[in-house]
């Protein structure tokens, strides 16, 4: 594939590994929903890039999928449920900012260096784009640890996915890749539901996940 | 198409879903449940007579038909378990009609899902089975709407999802290491080319791939530190998903991990994915003995020991060699067996004392001696206790294991006494002593328990040469 | 043939418990079961004696059972038939025990299905030829004795015993596992018969035998092993503890030298001290502990542990004469050591069915309790009192005569060429000598406290003599007692197979020998002659009776005790149990127990009465097990926090995990 | 001829024992008084006392059993044999491979066996209080016998107790420090089970010192006779044991004509006159010590056997 390709991809999942820092770097909830529908937008920039070079055209299914549920849907549904709950706006987070960006770092390091032992058998595109991948995947989980409100979670938790995504879109050729980025919409939406249910079903006063398992199994 | 077993297997379930969906009553529906895992235990057998051709997507073969054997029959049982289970269920009133026919549902779902993980030919097919029949888990888990159940099912969701999101990760991996291969498209993720050109595929996406896997369906096999859903949701589902869980979906999980050891065992420049799997194993084990000691909750304390033999089995996958697989294999099948059996025991012994506080019951052998003796038998069964099947499973790890690594052999043994001694500690309360809690006369059904207790049983004292070559071939396969 | 019958006799064992799963609580039930027990152990006795008297070759035997590739490989020689002999003899009298003792069972449901597999699980061990089908039996023997302790669950005390029983049980297993494990290699050739034609290295063999001592040392009792035993052997019903004393233990001692002798190979000469000093400390523990027990069954048990030690000093010796060559030496040490093991399990079901008439009469098990017993149940006290005799060593019963084999052994060792033995082996002699002077102490205590003296409580009083099965079963068991300790030559020629298969030697026919004698090396070196002293102390004994009624006085006159003008009529101014042990616990106990006495003697004109407590301490269990079990149960605490976990916490343990992996990963190449 | 010659002999001994066994006593008494300038009873009080407590009715406590009546004989047999079992002025009597050393320890092991249940059968204080004391000495003097027959048959390579006779008569013997020590470790031992001063005394009935008197306390009539002679049998036995092995001269071999075989006895005889001597001398010379004394003093005999055995096995030359 031509140069330009390899650059443009490039750059969007490097834009991608950069959101994630920013989101990272959150700590109002509605400034991380729009940072997230931000990282949906440029995956789905990726994405429709990636089937524009693979010409491949079931991806842009997904490109819309990301585009339509991940970066419009899901944000608004959020803000809703958390105007209607009435979450305290802050995010928690268990360690501060500096720390939790050092250990972005040091994820991407990680990363870097796992990938870097690929032989470059596997062509470059695919070798640079699973390192993204991989940063994305793992700063999300990130998130997912230092943060303790539900939303903050379930963010992470999407833009880990994200990075699934772009791995998989990265893939040239795999099959089931709208499949899977379908079934993972599901999951998201299931997540978000699951929220909303137990605010309904007013089991939990709030969806901070702590209250939420404050029984955790069983009483000591 | 022509309507072959194999189809069987898949289609059955998914119409009796559509169908338990649709109807509405108990009764029937119970039976119809019943009516269709018997149905496809019939066409899993037939799958040993004849075995359709391996396609793009669908697979059977040794591996796998000794897989799908032992979830439809477990699925059977379990379902003739759940006709009394859930019957008293709707008595006390803890679930009602619409539950019960969804549940009635989802079992079929599930059933369809971990069948299609075991068949699928296709890793990418793999994985979207198993988070289906994760996700069909985490509704039933929560079923009876406590928040105890909700609270369950949300744990078990997150980490699930997790863990979904991990594995998928490490099948892209698997593909990208393929593609340069085998070329672009499905192929590169059909499990028979995988494996017939594995050698060929780069060791380090690889590798990294079964870090990947490893964690995420390690998860769905509850190998600590990846545990944390199971006691939770073993606990507050019920009881049949309890039994389904350990006996089956642990194994469907467990199987798709070693589908992938087989791929990387295949690979000569990939890390051997044994001491991975020797040291998770080795850790589930001796953490899940220990934390039988401070269990109050029936359901729980054998949710870890679950979690205990899942190391077990894992350890003795990770070992390798003819005798370690073997011994896996059985341990498998002879956990699955009994530990459904002692979740038959222990969903009626629940119902009889109206609670799963261990302090709650006691002197059991005395008001309910056809219960608790089950019990007992089945807790002998997965303390590796003689005459019964694991003790035989257990003899070859250890013995085959200590003859070439002691050190690890040590520390099994080590963590397999901790695991008796606090498996005995609760059940000491539980069935002997004076008696506690009401003694009402239980209305159990024992056929199941039985049946497997003395499969169990026989397999400790004889097995069946086909069975025996069966498990070998498999074993040869596993490498 | 034999070995046909041996299996049949197992596998109607094992259908009789199913038989007894269905009828157990059907009042015939027990008659059933024990009769029908009784017949089959009677017909493999009677069968298997004969295949060791006859000194037949060995007969194997493969089933296709257990290990699928491997099949049950059964086999009968020397040593398991004589072992087996021990068994079915034992099982045999505690059956006839049983017949009558069965009836005052309160739970037969839960004595009768395992009675009979335990004894099926002791056949089976003994014949058993590759290393599954042992270790199944062996567990399996286990499983059976540990439900039958458990058959009175309703005590707590039970159902501790059974738990730690388990425990021990499993462990010992698992050491025994190990060593199979070790001598199969990684190939797993199972059978014994490989074992036996692979020639382990010295350090396998070794540590192979170390594990061995362990596995079966903890089911014999070897010290510290043996904690599980005193509390097991008790909870059980008598003939049970009988059985699990007498023969179990024995079936424990058959593993060891199965092991030992056959499948190690020749391992390093300074195990056998390891043995050796095992098997003294043991032997000395054991009795020291039995001396501060006033529960008559805890002190049989400890007491099986003195003679297991005593057994293992003999077996000590053997390998070590056997690994320097010295065959003949070998041959004595070991057939004392296999004449003490039937000797024991004679006497010691004996004393056990003994105890369970005593339990039946007045329901104690507390010799404080007890008392007076000779005059309401003379006969029961007679086999008793001969049950002690011979435990205590005492000629010319057969527990002297197999000491004074070890002794005769012990004699030889000069011979051994390394120093380590030279020193070790005379004070092993020594500590032979205290322990049995230790147990007659014992055994005067046990006896005297509970049949002689005046009953100390109304249910002494009311004592009744047992049933007719029991005393069929005990003055069967104490005529053997009497005919093994006058007649030895015939048990050691019958012993001799053995030693020829383990050693390649054997000791000097005795039947040849003048007056019966048994002569271990030569007459000028050593004799005995059980039954020459028997009549002899006969014949003075009633010379002496019969010249006094004639020549002299045979008037009697019945009158108060005269106790130096200050008899007391209340029964609790005699000697109890504890104040008996007194002078021993002053001299032994202050070290070994840690025992304390405390005094409180009331201010003159103060009416309360002078209290004296006294402390012991089970050293071992403090000082091994205690500790084990508290880091247990912190170990288990600390990492039950992990159940309480929030789930973004185990969110963190699943990415820590993941990130650790990653870094393997990355840091492998 | 050669079968009824040595039953001959067999029996001399045996009533010879039996014979001598109160005369012994008595000499000891006669020479203890004569030490304390006491006139002191005649040399055959003894067989006066013993004819008139056989005369004598006996009077047998309410609470005791068929075993208490039958202990004495079972005691005086035990005593018995083994006396008669020890070569006194002859080798290898017809049956002394009947029992070796060990076993005539053992023999006397199940006299005291008895002794000590006697002691507990009436279910008084004092007799509780003879038993336990008894059996306390015994669990320390019965392994340092064994100690001590372990050194000598080591010397003599047998424990055949005429082999071992011949043997310390032969002059292969010579001077060891092992046999120094076995027989002082010997004679403390003998004292020890005879329940002579320092350890016990057999005088005295005071309840806190009295071990063997304690236990024979309810005894009366022809059974404390029995008991009586059982005692000064084992009396006998030992100071003939001590001279059988520490001074075997005079004992004659199988092969002897009746003119030596008497000399022997006469010798015999000689050696009972030292050695009861020396203990009334040792006795008079020494106060008794408390109970709780006599496990160190046992203690010291057992030590002293075991480094003598030790010394045996460490090397031939000592």
């Amino acid at each position: 594939m031509s140069r330009i390709d390899f650059d443009m991809a490039h750059l969007l999942a490097g834009l991608l590994v950069l959101i994630s820092f920013l989101e990272l770097y959150q700590d109002r909830l509605y400034a991380l929903l729009n940072v997230y529908a931000l990282h949906a937008l440029t995956l789905a920039a990726s994405v429709a890039w990636q089937a524009m070079v693979q010409d491949a055209p079931h991806l842009y299914v997904t490109a819309a999928i990301a585009l339509v549920f991940k970066a419009i849907v899901i944000p608004v549904a959020l803000h809703r449920i958390i105007v209607r709950l009435g979450i305290h706006r802050e995010i928690e987070k268990v360690v501060g900012v500096g720390s939790a960006m050092l250990a972005g770092m040091g994820l991407v390091a990680l990363s870097m260096v796992v990938m870097l032992r690929v032989t470059s058998g596997a062509d470059p595109l695919a070798r640079e784009d699973l390192a993204f991948a991989l940063s994305v995947v793992l700063l999300g989980l990130l998130m997912m640890v230092t943060r303790r409100n539900a939303v903050g979670q379930v963010v992470g938790f999407m833009s880990l996915e994200n990075g699934l995504v772009l791995a998989a879109t990265g893939a040239k050729g795999m099959p089931l890749v709208v499949e899977i980025s379908v079934a993972f919409s599901i999951l998201i939406a299931f997540i978000v539901i699951g929220i909303f249910l137990f605010r309904i079903r007013e089991r939990f006063d709030t969806v901070d996940v702590q209250v939420l398992d404050h029984f955790r199994g069983e009483r000591r | 198409m022509t309507f072959d077993a194999l189809t069987g297997v898949l289609l059955i379930p998914a119409v009796a879903a559509a169908l338990l969906a649709a109807l509405p009553g108990y009764r029937l529906t119970a039976r119809l449940n019943v009516a269709a895992t018997a149905l496809t235990l019939v066409c899993a057998l037939s799958l040993f007579v004849r075995r359709p051709q391996p396609g793009a997507y669908l697979i059977v073969d040794d591996l796998n038909a000794t897989f799908i054997m032992l979830t439809t029959f477990v699925g059977f049982s379990t379902s003739v378990f759940s006709l009394s289970y859930i019957g008293h269920e709707l008595e006390t009133g803890r679930l009602t009609l619409p539950f019960v026919r969804f549940y009635h549902a989802m079992y079929q779902v599930l059933m369809f899902a971990m069948n299609l993980a075991l068949v699928a030919n296709n890793i990418g097919l793999m994985w979207v089975a198993i988070e289906l029949a994760t996700l069909t888990t985490v509704l039933m888990v929560g079923i009876y709407r406590t928040h105890e159940a909700l609270e369950a099912a949300w744990k078990y969701f997150i980490l699930g999802s997790v863990g979904i999101a991990l594995a998928l990760f490490g099948t892209i991996l698997v593909y990208m290491a393929a593609r340069p291969v085998v070329g672009e498209g499905l192929d590169a993720m059909v499990w028979t080319v995988l494996v017939r050109r594995a050698g060929e595929f780069d060791p380090a996406l690889l590798d990294l791939a079964f870090v990947f896997l490893l964690l995420g369906y390690g998860t769905k096999v509850g190998l600590a530190p990846l545990h944390a859903w199971l006691p939770d949701a073993h606990a507050e589902g019920p009881t049949p998903i309890s039994a389904v869980l350990s006996g089956l979906l642990l194994n469907v999980a467990l199987y798709a991990l070693l589908r992938f050891k087989m791929l990387l065992a295949a690979n000569a420049g990939a890390l051997a994915p044994g001491p991975l799997m020797v040291t998770l194993g080795l850790i589930s084990l001796v953490f899940a003995a220990f934390m039988l000691y401070r269990r109050r909750d029936i359901k729980r304390l054998f949710a870890y020991s679950s979690i205990e033999h899942m190391g077990i089995i894992t350890f003795a996958f990770g070992m390798g060699g003819p005798l370690a697989n073997f011994a896996g294999l059985l341990h498998m099948t002879m956990h699955s067996l009994a530990k459904s059996a002692i979740f038959f025991a222990v969903g009626h012994v629940a119902q009889v004392k109206g609670t799963q506080r261990i302090a709650d019951m006691g002197g059991l052998t005395e008001t309910h001696p056809t219960l608790a003796w089950g019990l007992v038998l089945g807790v002998l069964a997965i303390a590796g206790l003689p005459p019964l099947g694991i003790f035989m499973s257990e003899f070859l790890v250890v013995s085959s294991t200590f003859a070439r690594a002691p050190a690890l052999a040590i520390v099994l043994v080590f963590g397999l006494l901790v695991g008796l001694a606090g498996l005995f500690l609760r059940l000491n309360s539980i069935a002997f002593g004076e008696p506690r809690g009401p003694s009402a006369k239980a209305q159990a059904s024992y056929i199941p328990m039985f049946a497997h207790l003395t499969l169990v049983l026989a397999a400790g004292i004889y097995m069946p040469p086909a069975l025996v070559a069966w498990f070998q071939n498999v074993a040869g396969l596993l490498g | 043939m034999t070995l046909a019958i041996a299996l049949f006799a197992a596998a109607a064992l094992l259908a009789l418990a199913a038989l007894a799963v269905l009828i157990g609580r059907a009042p015939a039930a027990s008659r059933v079961v024990y009769g029908a027990s009784m017949i089959v152990t009677a017909i493999s006795l009677i069968a298997v004696a004969m295949h060791l008297l006859g000194a037949a070759a060995p007969m194997t035997l493969t089933l296709p059972l257990g290990v699928p590739w491997l099949g049950a490989h059964f086999r009968l020689d020397a040593l398991s038939a004589f072992f087996l002999v021990v068994v079915d003899l034992g099982a045999l009298g505690a059956s006839l025990f049983a017949l009558g003792y069965g009836e005052h069972e309160t739970a037969p449901q839960r004595v009768l299905p395992f009675y009979p597999a335990f004894l099926a699980g002791m056949t089976l061990v003994v014949i058993a030829d590759d290393a599954f089908t042992f270790l199944l039996s062996w567990e399996f023997m286990s499983l059976t004795s540990w439900a039958l302790v458990m058959s009175h669950h309703r005590l707590a005390e039970n159902v501790r015993a059974g738990y730690v029983y388990l425990i021990m049980a499993s462990f010992g297993t698992l050491a025994l596992l190990l060593a199979f494990g070790l001598l199969a290699g990684p190939t797993g050739l199972y059978t014994f018969a490989a074992m036996r034609a692979a020639h382990p290295t010295a350090l396998i063999g070794a540590l192979a035998l170390l594990l061995a001592l362990i596995g079966a040392g903890s089911k014999a009792g070897i010290v510290p092993l043996h904690v599980w035993l005193p509390l097991a052997h008790p909870a059980a019903p008598s003939h049970v503890s009988a059985l699990m004393s007498g023969v179990m233990t024995k079936v424990a001692v058959y593993g060891f030298v199965r092991i030992a002798f056959e499948l190690v190979g020749a391992p390093d000469w300074w195990w056998s001290i390891v043995i050796l000093a095992a098997g003294g400390a043991t032997a000395v523990m054991g009795v020291l502990y039995a001396l501060m027990q006033h529960d008559l069954k805890r002190l049989l048990a400890y007491h099986t542990v003195e003679n297991i030690g005593i057994i293992f000093i003999g077996l000590g010796l053997a390998l070590a004469f056997k690994t320097y060559g010295l065959p003949f030496a070998a041959a004595l040490a070991l057939t004392a050591s296999l004449f003490h093991v039937l000797n024991h399990s004679l006497f010691k079901s004996l004393l056990f069915f003994g105890c369970g008439a005593v339990l039946v009469a007045t329901g104690e098990r507390d010799m404080e309790h007890l008392g007076g017993l000779i005059h309401r149940m003379p006969q029961t006290a007679f086999v008793f009192l001969v049950g002690c005799a011979a435990i205590s060593a005492l000629p010319p019963l057969n527990g002297f005569a197999s000491e004074w084999l070890t002794f005769q052994a012990i004699l030889l060792s000069p011979e051994l060429p390394s120093w380590g033995l030279k020193l070790l082996v005379p004070s092993v002699g020594a500590m032979l000598a205290l322990s049995a002077a230790l147990a007659a102490a014992c055994f005067v205590k046990a006896y005297g406290v509970t049949f002689l003296g005046r009953p100390r409580t109304a249910a002494a009083e009311a004592a009744k003599e047992t049933d007719r099965f029991g005393l069929a079963a005990m003055f069967l068991l104490a005529a053997l007692c009497l005919v093994a300790g006058i007649l030895p030559g015939l048990f050691i020629d019958a012993l001799a197979p053995v030693d020829l298969a383990l050693i390649g030697a054997r000791m000097p026919a005795q039947i040849g020998q003048p007056w019966l004698s048994i002569v271990p090396i030569a007459a000028s070196r050593s004799s005995y002659d059980g039954l020459l002293v028997f009549v002899f102390m006969v014949i003075s004994g009633s010379l002496a009776a019969f010249a006094i009624h004639r020549l002299a006085s045979d008037r009697l006159r019945r009158a108060p005790a005269w106790d130096c003008g200050y008899p007391d009529p209340l029964p609790a101014t005699q000697y109890t149990a504890m104040s008996f042990a007194q002078p021993i616990r002053r001299v032994f106990g202050t070290s070994v127990f840690r025992a304390r006495e405390r005094v409180v003697v009331p201010a003159p004109g103060e009416t309360r009465p002078a209290q004296l407590w006294v402390d012991l301490h089970d050293v071992i269990w403090e000082s091994v097990y205690a500790p084990l079990a508290a880091a247990v149960g912190i170990a288990a605490d600390r990492l039950n926090y992990l159940q309480f976990l929030t789930i973004r916490q185990f969110l963190s343990l699943v990415f820590g995990a993941l990130v650790i992996l990653l870094v393997v990963l990355a840091v492998w190449s | 001829m050669v079968l009824i010659r040595d039953f001959s002999i067999q029996g001399a001994q045996m009533l010879l024992v039996l014979l001598l066994a109160p005369l012994f006593t008595g000499f000891v008494r006669k020479v203890k008084a004569r030490l304390l300038r006491r006139q002191g009873p005649p040399l055959i009080q003894p067989y006066l006392d013993l004819v008139r407590l056989t005369r004598k009715e006996v009077v047998l406590a309410d609470s005791a059993s068929w075993l208490f009546r039958v202990i004495p004989y079972v005691v005086f047999a035990a005593t018995w044999v083994a006396a008669s079992l020890i070569p006194t002025f002859r080798t290898d009597l017809l049956f002394s491979w009947s029992a070796d050393l060990i076993a005539i320890t053992a023999l006397l092991g199940s006299g005291r066996f008895f002794l000590a249940l006697a002691g507990m059968d009436v279910g008084t204080s004092f007799g509780g209080i003879g038993s336990s004391r008894e059996v306390m000495i015994a669990s320390l003097a019965e392994p340092a016998t064994i100690m001590i027959v372990f050194t000598l048959a080591l010397i003599a390579g047998s424990t055949q107790l005429s082999t071992m006779a011949a043997f310390m008569a032969s002059p292969a013997v010579g001077l060891r420090v092992s046999l120094g020590l076995a027989l002082i470790a010997l004679v403390m031992v003998a004292i020890a089970e005879n329940g002579r001063i320092p350890v016990d005394n057999p005088a005295t009935h005071l309840e806190l010192t009295m071990v063997h008197e304690a236990m024979v306390l309810e005894y009366s009539g022809r059974h404390l006779a029995l008991m009586e002679l059982a005692a000064s049998l084992k009396l006998l036995l030992y100071v003939s044991l001590i001279a059988c092995l520490f001074a075997p001269w005079g004992i004659e071999s199988a092969a002897a004509a009746v003119p030596t075989l008497a000399l022997g006895a006469a010798a015999y005889v000689g050696k009972l006159a030292v050695g009861g001597f020396l203990l009334a001398v040792f006795e008079t010379s020494i106060a008794k010590m408390r109970v709780f004394r006599v496990p160190e003093f046992l203690g010291v005999a057992l030590m002293l056997g075991l480094l003598a055995t030790l010394l045996r096995f460490v090397s031939e030359s000592f």
